[in-house]
Order: C-alpha cells, then structure tokens, then sequence
C-alpha cells in the first residue's frame, strides 16, 4: 500500500517498490541498483532480471538530462480531461531514461529534442505526488 | 521457391464499421461465413478454433467458448489468444505451430473487436491501461500520444516532415475509397491532412487510424488438406515475431520500431527472402509514422530514408513495393483482434490475383507487419503462392 | 516407452495466497525465479514465453507485455493466453506445438491471477460473465451454482450423496496440510465438511475452492536442448484439449463434463496408454463434484462408479489411482490462470521422485486435468519420465 | 437495441435476436429454426451453424418440460443481491432446453428432478422482462 498515491491518476496501490513513493516524499527521484549484479532499473525494480535476486540499492536520479521525445496532447484519456493539454516526455539522464511530463512552465515553442531538463518532485492539488521536468535553473 | 508445410485455405471479413448492430458473436459469424464459403468446408472439418481479441471492450468474458459455440465448433478445442492489435496475427502463428507440429490439420483464426459500446476517451482508457499502469499509465498516456512521440523523434533524427506523414494518409485515402469494407472512404487531400486539428502533436487527425467494429477469419490447413480443399492455397513462408519493452525507458530509441525490426528479420531468414522480394505489403499503419517506420523496420527503405519512398510514389500500385493498398488501418479502421487478420485477407487475394482494382499485377509473394500496442509486440509474416 | 519430443526442464510456484502484498509482475516472478533456478539457466536461454490469465481481475491490460519485460524476456516473442480457469495448460499445448513446429526451442509457460483486488461478490460477477452473458448471466449465474447442478444431476442419476463429496474434501484437506504453498491448511473432518453452511445447494463451503493470488512457471524445452540442460526431463506423452457449449443449454447431460472426457480419449491416444497406466494424477477440483466426474471422465471409475473409488479410499496415496495428494484446487486455491501449472509442476515433482511426503511410489506416467469454466474448455496431458 | 430489456439485469443490449423480447412481451418464449436446414436453436439464433444460412423462423415453445438439474443459491454476484435465495433450473422441452429460474411460488421441498414445468413470462418490479418455470395448473 501506498503505491496509490503516485501520479495524476492511479491505477494501482501495490507494488513491492513503494519505497519510491517515500522517496518522492522525500523530494528525490530515485532508481533501484542490484546489489549482486550491479544492473540498474528504472523504472525501479523488486526483483533483477540479470541474476534472479532481489536485493536492490535505492539511487537518486541527480543532474540535467535530456529530452529524447516528447508530445503535446489536446486530448486525454478518462479522468486526465481537466489536465488538457500536457506534455509526456522521454528524458534520459545519463543511461537512465524516464518517462513523464514537462512542466507546463516551459513554454510550447521552447521545447525541442535535446534540450536539458532535470527533475523536481510535485505535489498535487488532489493529494497525489509525481514527478515533472522542469528547465534547470 | 515457397515452404509449404502450412497454407491458407480461406479467407473472411466482415464490412468494418462505427457501431456494429449486434453481439460479437453474430459479428465473428460474419467473417466466419465468408471463410467458409472461401474454403468451401463445413464446421466439422475444423480441428481447432483460435479466438484473437483484447478484453474490456464487451462485458462478454472467456469469449472463445461462446463464439466456438455459435460457430458450432464444439467439441473441437479453441482458446483466446491476445498481444493487443496484433492479436491475430499471433493467432496465425499459433495456429501454423499447431499445424506443423501435427497436432490438428485445419485450424480457424478469428478475430474481432466491437468497440463502439464504450466512448473514444474510455476506449483510450483502456489503451492507456495497456501501458504500464504502475510508470505510465498514471501520466495520462494513450497511443496518439506514444506514437507522436516516436514521430517526434523521426523528425529529429531523420528530417522526416508533417507532409510526409500527410502524404502517406493521401495514398491510404486513395484506396480506402476502393474498399466496400472500409470504414472511411472519403478522399483525403493532402491540405486536408496538413490542417487538420492536433491530436497529439505532431500528429493530427487524419494522422491517426478510427476506431471500429469487425472480425477477420483465416483458415489454415496442412499441405495434404490445402492439396485436397483449394486449387489456389497460399503457404506460411515466414513467421517472425518479436517484442520491445512497455515502458518508453527501456527502449534505446523512439525513431523505429525495434520489434518489428527483430520479427522482420526473423520472418526474411526463415522464408529464405530479401525485402525485395516483397511484392506486396500490409503494414500496421494505426497512425502515419506507423507506416513510416515500418518501411525502415521491413528494410523497404534504409533507416531514415522511408521518407523518400512515399515522396516517389513507391509505396503505391506501380511502385518499387506497394503497400497498404487496400486503405490500411487508416481508411479501413482498426478493431484491434481483427486486424491482423484483415491485413492477410488482403494479401492472399493478392497472391490469388483476385484484389481485383487494388491488385498488383503478378504479385507471388507478400508480406504482413501487425503491430500490438506500441511495438511491445510485433508480428511479420511472409506469404506466398 | 515415452514420446520424447518436448519436455519440461523447469517448474516453479509462488506461494497461493490470499492478498498478495505486491503486483503481478512481482508475483510472476516468484514463479519465474523458482523454475528458472530449477532448470539453471538464465533469461537469454528462453526464446519465447507465453503468459496464462483471466483478464479483468487486475487493471494492467496486455500484462503479457509487461510481464516478458520485468522477467527481461524482450525481444523473444510473448503472447497472452485465456480459456480461463485452463489457461495455463494450454498454454502448454501451445508451448509443445511450438517446440515441436521448430518455431522455438526453449519456451516458458507463466500462469498468475491475482484475485484479491476485488471482493467475493465481484469476482463471481466476472465468473458469471464467463457464462453466456445474452441467455444465462442475466439470471444471476456463477460457478458454484454452474457446478451444483451438476452435482444435482449426478446424485439424481447414480445415487451419489452430498457425504461423498464431503468426503473429497476430507482427502484433499489431508494432504493440503502437507503443502507449503497452499492457501488452506487446516484439517477438514466429514462433519465439518457435511455441517457447513450451503452456498449453492447441495454444495456447502467446503465444496467449494477459495479464490488466491499465485504465479506457475513452466518451463518446456525440445528433445535436444533437454538433454543438454537437465537430467531429469519429464516428457509430454499425450494432449488433448477440447470444448463443450458455454450454454447448459446445449449439454446432452450434467452429470459428467463432455469437454473432459473428449480431452482425455484423445491424450491416451497420443500418449498410447490407458487410464489404467496412469500412476497419479492431478484433477481440476475447483468444487468437490468436479473431482467425482474427473474420476468418470478420465476413465479412473465407468460412469457412475466415482463414488466408489472415494468411498474405498482408491484415490489415496497406496490406493488404485492417487488423485490431488498435493491439495488439490480445494486445499492449494485457485488463482486462475496460475492452476494449471501448479498441477503440472506437483506432477513433474512425483514423475522426478522429488515430491517428498506425498510421493507417489515408483510413478512413471502422471495425468493432469485442468478444466476452464464449467466444462466449456477442458485440457488433459498426459506426462512420462 | 431492446435486448438490454431481458433479464434479473441484462449485460448487453445488442443482438440481432431481440425479437425475442418481442416475443415475451406477447407472453411467448421463443426459439429459431433454420428455414434452410430445419436445425433448431435455444437460446435464438440470428445464424445457422449449421448450413450458414441467417433465414431463421420463430416458433413458441409449448407444453410442459421435465427438469433436468437445479440449485438453490445463497449466495450471488453482483447487482443480483437482493434476490437471494433463488432457484437456478434447465429444464427440457421435449429436447429444446432451457435455462432459466424456478418460480419463488415451488416449495424447495417439492423440488426435485423430473419434474414437470411449464414456463410464464414475468415483468420484474424495475421494468425488465423475464421467464420463469412454474407448475403445470
Ligand atoms: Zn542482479
Ligand atoms: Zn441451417
């Protein structure tokens, strides 16, 4: 439990990495490492396809990244309506690519494949958290 | 010269439209009833029944028993088989699988999809859902907006442009009219594309395929059965499939679609072909860039350069490889189960000279790419006469 | 003398449970791990896997996706599979088909429901639409009062009784409490079994499954890659799959199911061997009556002589044919598309002399019989050292 | 669309069969007979499996039938709550079977296998339409 406070919309409360959630709460962005074979996840992972063990090491995702995609929707699926437009993106952070969306304070004509974004942790007016990319400072 | 271990007997669809006026089982009875008349055989002759489509759409559940029954294929054995759109194209595979290693000699491919019960946002819901919903999912993603992304990062890449994209839905829109069972059959024009609203930028409209209601049938045979049944089988050359990650992070890039590169050249090696001895294709265009990269993906075009085959004309009737010239998913619509099984109706009329004004002038062999969710999965198959 | 075409090298069994504290593809994994550690080898070994569910119990559509990419299994091909309550069995039989088509050499078979999202009501809501949603689900269906009427019917035309039920469950309590991995683990005495409250007469809650959270991994291999990874493969010998009509409309009878006894005559037939060679078998005992007609469907007692082989303790370990002495569905639970693997696996283990205090003496051919629905799909194998 | 009309609670409202509740709101259970084959269908069917022909004729079911199997349920799923206990029946028409529920009014220790019913169609209190099996009077 606790899963279900992550994101816009959940769709899901359990997960063996709520530990995450934690760690948004903590404002920090974080992967899971596998302490026996040394392979990375993110999105974080319980368990390590690699070597078949589950003892993992929580990582912060720190610095600038940058954008390998992105889109502006006009249209959403249910219970996304009232967030219109938005934007998903693709940002990779040296090897670890994660998905979300840009903050909307980057302006439309601004935004373009390559440009260098970090992380910052959000709160959510209907009580979730998530994570945005925004412009770093 | 063609494997021909495993043939298609016959082939079925139904018109596919906005809201079909029935139950799915009447709507698989109508692909049903054209394969069978196809093939000319009777329920009894039939070993086994694969039901191809994703779930949620109808409250019916476990919906291979109920069409099996209203098919009249009991006791015979069936199941559901599901990789989203390209469901039924894993059902062929499966059903090539069953036949080759001898374990039925006719088997029934049917896919289906009635959508129009639920509302377009629920319905991308529900494709949302199909993402990851713990990492994705609780963004607000749906496939215009997966598929704009990798559209984006075409454009980037490669120089690939709106108008390119906009080109392709001209060509589909060309044959869509052509098709009575299509569900769009207006003609596009090129400034129609290109002003069309937004969906999900850079893709519009007229970018993105409908949704529908329809159902496919395929039926495979055993060579000594196909010898018996039909004077004109098309065989199983080459069967490839692959996947990719569901998540967007675990891919390396979002310019092609690497599944469909994997099961491409799976399909090439085992049919012991080159993608120019493709005659003809079907290929998994839900939205424009879907076509785009499967021209890459196929090694119709080189990576990056899909681009100039549809700026030549090349990918029409005429051209160096014809493709989707039934309309695709554009102009037909896109029941998800269904589609598969519509693109290799397609191409085994093709193969039997019987496309009538869409058919290419001597085509031998062919080739299909079905493509579930966002190249999670993706399905190549090569048929020839 | 075994056929020895494909084999199984690997099985695995999360814990059923009754609320798994995590996802499905956590839960999948479990299975995963203890399958891929049993046969010892590692992800890239695996060329395809095949995910075994009832959709509609947990909100991640297309799990098949997500599920190859937690277990790294991209970009081998994965599909999912359904004929509820069997899908993980067939599942086998698709696995065998492509082993022995050629198509792959080393396939998984990943079975997993996770049931316990939704509450008792909701989930027989889902069961009931698993029936004929137009003619029998509006008058308010699920799958014990499906299975009383089979019980009704057998009592009614064999003079079977509600104490030889309760008697059924009297076994599998017994050797449920020996299993790590089962839900129930308490003992169950005929009074217990006979005085609890009905829930669809004349079955009573103890004749009836619990619903649970589970994971099953299947791991089969062609002859050649068998004998390069393991020492002890257990061959499949025979398959059968068959249907009866989803509607009970459409039965010739209810007190037997057509679908199991269809199954079962075709797997003896590959396998060529008879009931009587069978040395312990695992049965689809989702209610008490349904392990009865196994015992008449398989041919372990004639039609109406079930009650006979209970009555005299025959499907005991040391009686004429030992029948579930791992739980069975009643002791272990029912995580849906996770069962059939379960009976897979206890018979792999009884087959390799690995199954510990309920091993079966010297047993050299198994049988599992896993049903999906109430007798619409049914799935026999037949498996050999 | 009318076919959402049959039913304790319906799951579907579109058939190519509902003139079947057409028919029951004639007071007339009905089956389909294939006018090309003469093959017969309960429940109705819009298509013949059998030659593939849809040209179906519709014909009442008459008389009484004898009960082939029941049970009493105690339990139910979802939206059918308050009906509970209810008695779930298929009883044979002279070889046309239907499934369906006893009628409250049959004493659960008159119940029994073989017995003979005959059907009545029911309109439900929340404006759906069903049938029933009752008593021969
Ligand atoms: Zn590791
Ligand atoms: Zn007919």
């Amino acid at each position: 439990m606790g899963f279900e406070k992550f994101g816009h919309k959940s769709f899901t409360s359990l997960t063996k990495v709520d530990a995450f959630v934690a760690g948004l709460e903590n404002k920090e962005l974080k992967y899971t490492k596998c302490r026996s074979c040394g392979k990375t996840y993110f999105p974080p992972r319980a368990d390590c396809c690699g070597c078949l063990g589950n003892d993992m090491e929580w990582i912060k995702i720190d610095g600038t990244g940058n954008l390998l995609s992105y889109t502006r929707v006009n249209y959403a699926p249910t219970g996304f309506e009232k967030d219109v437009p938005y934007t998903l993106a693709l940002v990779d952070f040296n090897g670890i690519k994660v998905f979300g969306r840009l903050s909307s304070a980057i302006a439309k004509e601004e935004t373009m494949v390559v440009m260098q974004l970090k992380t910052q942790v959000v709160n959510l007016p209907n009580g979730q958290i998530t994570y945005e990319f925004i412009k770093p400072s | 010269m063609s494997k021909e271990d495993v043939a298609i007997i016959g082939v079925g669809q139904s018109a596919f439209v906005r809201g079909y006026q029935g139950s799915i089982r009447e709507l698989a009875f109508e692909a049903y009833r054209e394969a069978m008349q196809d093939a000319g055989i009777s329920s009894v002759d039939i070993d086994a029944s694969i039901i191809c489509s994703a779930p949620e759409y109808d409250n019916q559940r476990s919906p291979a028993g109920i069409i099996a029954e209203y098919l009249g294929l009991n006791p015979q054995p069936t199941f559901a088989v599901e990789s989203v759109c390209s469901s039924s194209t894993t059902g062929i595979k499966i059903g090539y699988s069953m036949i080759k290693s001898e374990l039925h000699d006719i088997v029934i491919i049917l896919g289906f999809q009635k959508m129009s019960k639920i509302s377009s946002a629920d319905s991308q819901e529900r494709m949302g859902r199909g993402a990851d919903i713990l990492w994705e999912s609780p963004f607000g993603t749906m496939m215009p907006a997966y598929y704009a992304m990798h559209a984006r990062a075409h454009f980037a890449g490669y120089g690939s442009t709106e108008k390119d994209l906009a080109m392709i839905r001209v060509k589909s829109s060309k044959y869509g009219i052509l098709n009575e069972k299509a569900v769009y059959r207006k003609e596009v024009k090129l400034d129609d594309a290109l002003n069309a609203g937004l969906v999900a930028g850079p893709l519009k409209k007229f970018d993105c395929c409908a949704n529908a209601d329809g159902a496919s049938c395929i039926i495979m045979a055993s060579n000594a059965k196909a010898r018996e049944i039909t004077k004109k089988p098309v065989w199983i050359m080459g069967l490839g499939s692959a996947t990719a990650t569901m998540t967007m992070s675990g891919r390396d890039a979002l310019n092609g679609l690497a599944s469909a590169r994997v099961a491409a050249k799976n399909a090439y090696a085992m049919a012991k072909v080159t993608p120019r001895d493709i005659d003809v294709a079907e290929v998994h265009d839900c939205f424009t860039i879907a076509e785009m990269m499967a021209y890459e993906n196929l090694g119709f075009a080189e990576p990056g350069k899909g681009m100039e085959l549809i700026r030549a004309g090349e990918t029409y009737i005429g051209g160096k490889i014809p493709v989707n010239v039934d309309g695709g998913l554009l102009s037909k619509g896109h029941p998800i189960g269904a589609t598969g099984g519509s693109q290799v109706r397609t191409i085994v009329q093709q193969l039997r000279g019987e496309a009538g004004a869409i058919q290419v002038p001597g085509a031998a062999i062919g080739l299909v790419h079905n493509i579930g969710g966002v190249g999670v999965y993706g399905n190549v198959i090569i048929l020839g006469r």
